[in-house]
């Protein structure tokens, strides 16, 4: 996808642009990943554009990250709390330099800290943020607008996709090469 | 410049911040990890300049030959200015540093020896134990017989301490060194 | 840095020695030497008029009178109180540094470079003998030529309190090393038990069976203070009557 | 900008529009349903359109008045009279406050607790709202996890201007030196200072990953108009487009962090109770303490969301956000939590007297001799007033809540301050009972922290969206009228 020409149509009605978003998919035989719709609020998943792909990815994986750093977590705080009174030792007369409530205070905290810090990374790795570079957007979206945003070969495909989405009742359509 | 300039605010911005972060970071790692070797080291000037080089290496006079103390008590002390003389009324008496010494013994005026070992007010540390466990005074004092002036060769930090007292097996319990 | 070696079951390890002390209190005539002699020896601060007022009077070791009866029937009990050093210290476990903690000898530790001064201890202690320092302390003139070089001056925003002369006993250890002996008995005294006029006040090793602080908690006279809170300190009132904890 | 308010309620066209604009069928006749029913369902629709919703609701962050500078720069100057207070004190010693032995702990620690209880409302409502889809959460999400975070960070000083040597602090955390020292992980502060600052970590990323969505909406708005808030806006949006990708995304994180926030958060307040319940001083050391704190947190959270949410509401014209329906449904919160509350409250005493422990029984007898004034604004304000907010008149009038909410707090910070200094002035040893009254010092501290909370939440509002805008929108694009017979209700759609 190094080489893309981008069709950004933006919307008022979600029911046109559902309709659109078959129509494209249909005429240019679009892959998962080649349409996105932009909005400025959560519809529900698939409601506008269907990504098998993305909700495998998503659904099977993205729980890993709080997860995974959560076992990390959760071996910082044992070595944190209990491993540190054993290799620090100091001569307590006759005090066992382990416990168990400490230790299970301090794992239970760093377990979240550690997993609070997966969740936010999972929305970098898997929202494929931040991307502060200029991309295919228009401000109108978070105004309300609807966005279609189309991934093509090329020129005539662009062009040809740009008249269908004003066609079916964009009210105004960006066009461009590799984002714009 | 040229690529500095090209960066938008934004990035600028990111990138100030950063490196602020990143400065203040390693700034801050510096003096708490290393502050004590940077800012530890102290050589002040002696009035006489004394040399252990000469004694202790060219003539190897033993350490406690001087500092009696260090075997008996918990301070290694500084001879007195009767025991320079001991020798150097027959030893290049007439060199000029040792007729400044000379005029001071007669005028019974302190020769105001500048304390390079100085530890801390909450530290108690115990020359006699040490010497009689059989540790050389090199050991902590550097390798005192090279050098000409004195300076501190060793921060003792705690860390030293504790490390040898752990090695050998000597009481870590806090209150061996503080009270 | 030296090596840090990981010692994995060592926390059984308990010194020959055990200090302890024991108060006669029926020897007790509340004279208050004691006081004025642990102030001299440990570098305690003399806090000033206007601080007492406020309550912060500064005495690790202080004498608690107490009235029995009603007048003219009236009997004054004494009662030195200075910390306790309980085997099981309820200061210990909740200082977050390390500043206090029990010595492998039985005592209470205190590392005055150590503490942050966030008083978490001193809440934690039922006997009240922690002080802090909230001032930096002044000395006079001449009262500065009076300090214990053994005894660190304490700054401000520390806790401090009884050491049970700390620094007397590593000397006395230190003599018995030089000797290649053992700390005899009545080797180390501490500033309160010296000066004590009636003798009220003995202290030695707990461990050594032919101690005189051995034989007198063992007489049947022996009481801790707020035994019900399970603290089991190494300091022993004894008083008339039954009340045997040996 | 166009400013539109309340009073397009009626108008059926404008409803119309918006309606539209989602795309759901509107079949309501707005003459038809009646005001009540309205009132409760209808969230943001009486907005023309979702432009003007984003202008109504980005107005505090982007107009700002002269009387807001004057109001800062007041706080401003009550922060500096505490933060010169407070220089004095670490200059001169601990001794500048009236804490003395054996009362080791003071107003700071009862205004720690107080700071740290206030912060536990506003992620755990939000988090648990969020997860029982109350749907009337949605506007009032942001400014609660605000609350959380500000208070938090006003909570974390305190335990900093209590210690007695400030410049030592560092020894509590774990950083590798040469002494090969650790700190003692046995102690309750420790635990403390990893919980406050785990759970500081969470509530700032759940407001932070909250915030994204809006971050866009404000960024596009400071572009247009090309205000110089679109640098750090730019940066913190993180070039969030809303796409699918990225809403599913945002969708299922934000579920993690409600559910990790909402283990985190008991935890801390347990915590903190631990801080009294395992150490072995008489009224101190009691089981039920955990619970007590968390439940007297949510308590005293959810009251100074209250009055947070009316002073907003007053102060920016949000009164069409921000509606009668969510104070009156945080009036009932408070009314559950409240009786909680009291439950655990009586509780303690009954524990007590049951146990017929002479030196607890004279811990109440001593708080009812000393702080009687203290003992009766806690049960006026904590425990009296649930017969009151039963009330649905007093729950959906603005002042009498706003005054409610107010003496919750009160009495909640008396509660804090009962539990923290009585028990010190009677410790086991008779011979050191004592009196305590916080000094000038500990009092202008304790203002400026007030102060400081203040200060950081008007600021924030300058700088950041208040209303949480990406959800109410998902509100409306999830939810329609749904016309059973001949009775057309409000539905919400669900997965």
């Amino acid at each position: 996808m190094s080489d893309h020409y981008t069709v950004l149509g933006l919307y008022r009605k979600v029911a046109i642009k559902t309709k659109t978003v078959d129509r494209v998919v249909e005429e240019f035989d679009l892959k998962d990943g080649e349409i996105e719709s932009l909005t400025s609020a959560a519809y529900p998943d698939g409601a506008i554009v269907d990504d098998k792909t993305l909700h495998h990815e998503v659904y099977k994986q993205q729980y890993l990250f709080p997860f995974l750093l959560g076992i990390c977590g959760f071996f910082l705080g044992i070595a944190l709390a209990g491993g540190t009174g054993y290799i620090m030792n100091m001569d307590v007369g006759g005090k066992p330099p382990f416990s168990y409530m400490p230790t299970g205070v301090i794992t239970y905290e760093t377990t979240l800290a550690c997993a609070v810090v997966g969740s936010l990374l999972s929305i970098f790795y898997f929202g494929k943020l931040p991307n502060w570079t200029e991309r295919a957007y228009d401000p109108d979206i978070s105004d309300g607008a609807l966005g279609l945003l189309v991934k093509l070969d090329s020129t005539e495909d662009q062009d040809r996709a740009a008249a269908m989405m004003e066609e079916m009742g964009a009210y105004r359509v960006h066009k461009g090469k590799n984002n714009f | 410049m040229n690529f500095w300039n090209s960066l938008s605010s934004t990035a600028k911005m990111v990138a100030g911040a950063l490196a602020a972060i990143f400065v203040g970071l390693h700034i801050f790692l510096a003096i708490f990890y290393f502050g004590p070797f940077w800012f530890g080291t102290h050589t002040p000037t002696q009035p006489i300049a004394f040399s252990h080089k000469l004694h202790a290496g060219t003539n190897k006079i033993p350490c406690q030959y001087c500092h009696t103390l260090a075997r008996r008590t918990e301070a290694a002390g500084i001879p007195s200015a009767e025991k320079c003389m001991n020798c150097h009324g027959y030893v290049k008496a007439e060199s000029p540093l040792i007729v400044e010494i000379a005029k001071k013994f007669e005028n019974k005026e302190p020769i105001v020896w500048q304390k390079v070992f100085d530890l801390p007010d909450h530290v108690w540390f115990n020359h006699k134990r040490h010497i009689k466990k059989g540790f050389k005074c090199q050991r902590c004092h550097g390798p005192i017989e090279k050098v000409d002036v004195v300076g501190r060769s060793n921060d003792f930090k705690m860390g030293f301490c504790i490390g040898c007292h752990r090695d050998n097996e000597a009481p870590t319990d806090c209150w061996t060194c503080h009270t | 840095m030296g090596k840090i070696k990981v010692k994995l079951f060592n926390y059984k390890k308990q010194n020959d020695y055990k200090w302890a002390m024991t108060i006669d209190l029926d020897r007790c005539n509340g004279c208050g030497a004691c006081v004025v002699g642990c102030q001299a020896e440990n570098n305690v601060a003399v806090v000033g008029e206007e601080q007492v007022e406020h309550g912060r009077n500064m005495q690790w070791l202080r004498i608690e009178r107490y009235v029995e009866g009603t007048y003219p029937d009236v009997k004054v009990r004494f009662l030195p109180m200075m910390c306790q050093h309980c085997d099981i210290a309820p200061c210990e476990s909740v200082c977050p540094v390390w500043a206090t903690y029990q010595n492998p000898e039985g005592l209470n530790v205190q590392v005055y470079n150590r503490c942050i001064g966030t008083r978490f201890c001193g809440n934690n202690c039922p006997y009240s003998a922690r002080f802090f320092n909230w001032y930096d302390s002044k000395w006079e003139k001449n009262q500065e030529n009076q300090l214990n070089p053994d005894v660190s001056v304490r700054e401000k925003g520390v806790m401090e309190k009884c050491t049970m002369c700390m620094q007397r006993i590593r000397r006395g250890k230190d003599l018995a090393k030089d000797e290649g002996r053992p700390v005899k008995d009545g080797d180390i005294q501490p500033a309160c038990a010296q000066t004590c006029p009636t003798n009220a006040i003995t202290f030695g090793d707990i461990n050594d069976p032919h101690s005189k602080v051995h034989d007198l908690a063992h007489s049947g006279r022996a009481i801790r203070l707020f035994e019900e809170k399970g603290t089991h300190p190494a300091v022993l009132y004894l008083k008339g009557g039954s009340g045997n904890v040996y | 900008m166009s400013t539109s308010s309340g009073h397009a309620h009626g108008s059926a066209e404008h409803k119309a529009a918006f309606n539209d604009l989602t795309d759901v069928e509107d079949i309501r006749d707005p003459e038809a349903v009646p005001e009540v029913v309205r009132s409760t369902y209808d969230d943001a629709d009486i907005f023309r359109d979702e432009k003007e919703f984003n202008d109504h609701t980005l107005r505090p962050m982007f107009y700002t008045t002269k009387a807001y500078f004057i109001f800062v720069i007041a706080l401003s100057l009550i922060m500096a009279q505490g933060v010169a207070t407070f220089a004095v004190q670490t200059y001169y010693g601990l001794g500048q406050t009236n804490m003395h032995e054996p009362l080791f702990w003071g107003s700071y620690i009862a205004t720690f607790v107080f700071w740290v209880g206030m912060s536990h409302s506003g992620t755990i409502v939000s988090s648990l709202l969020r997860l029982s889809h109350a749907n009337w959460r949605r506007p009032i999400l942001r400014a609660a996890e605000a609350m959380t975070a500000f208070s938090l960070l006003v909570a974390g000083l305190f335990p900093l201007i209590h210690v007695g040597r400030l410049w030592r602090v560092y020894y509590m955390f774990p950083l590798p030196n040469q002494r090969t020292l650790w700190p003692q992980f046995k102690s309750p502060l420790m635990w403390d200072m990893m919980a406050i600052s785990v759970y500081m970590v969470g509530s700032m990323t759940f407001l932070y990953v909250g915030l994204i969505p809006d971050l866009a909406i404000a960024r596009d708005r400071a572009i247009a108009n090309n205000n110089w808030r679109q640098h750090y806006l730019k940066f913190l949006a993180l070039g969030w487009r809303g796409s699918n990708r990225e809403w599913m995304v945002y969708n299922k994180a934000s579920l993690f962090l409600a559910v990790i926030i909402l283990l985190i958060a008991p935890s801390v307040h347990t915590i903190v109770s631990w801080d009294f319940a395992m150490t072995m001083t008489p009224g101190w050391h009691t089981t039920i303490f955990g619970p007590y704190f968390v439940v007297g947190a949510i308590y005293s959270g959810v009251a100074g969301v209250v009055t947070l949410m009316i002073v907003l509401r007053w102060l920016f014209k949000l009164d069409d956000v921000i509606r009668i329906l969510h104070i009156d449904a945080l009036g009932k919160l408070l009314v559950v939590i409240a009786i909680i509350w009291t439950y655990f409250y009586v509780n303690e005493y009954i524990v007590t007297w049951y146990s017929h422990k002479p030196e607890e029984a004279h811990m109440w007898a001593w708080q009812g001799e000393r702080f009687p004034h203290l003992l009766w604004i806690m049960l006026g304000g904590s425990v009296l007033n649930i017969f009151l907010l039963s009330w649905s008149r007093v729950r959906r009038n603005v002042y009498m809540m706003f005054w409610m909410s107010l003496l919750v707090n009160a009495g909640m910070y008396s509660e804090r301050y009962l539990i923290v200094v009585p028990v010190l002035t009677r410790r086991d040893n008779p011979f050191m009972w004592t009196d305590y009254l916080p000094s000038g010092t500990e009092l202008s501290i304790i203002a400026a922290s007030f102060a400081y909370f203040i200060f950081l939440y008007a600021i924030f509002i300058k700088l950041f969206p208040i209303v949480t805008m990406a959800d109410v929108k998902e509100g409306v694009v999830i939810s329609g009228d749904m016309k059973i017979g001949r009775h057309s209700v409000r539905v919400q759609a669900r997965e």
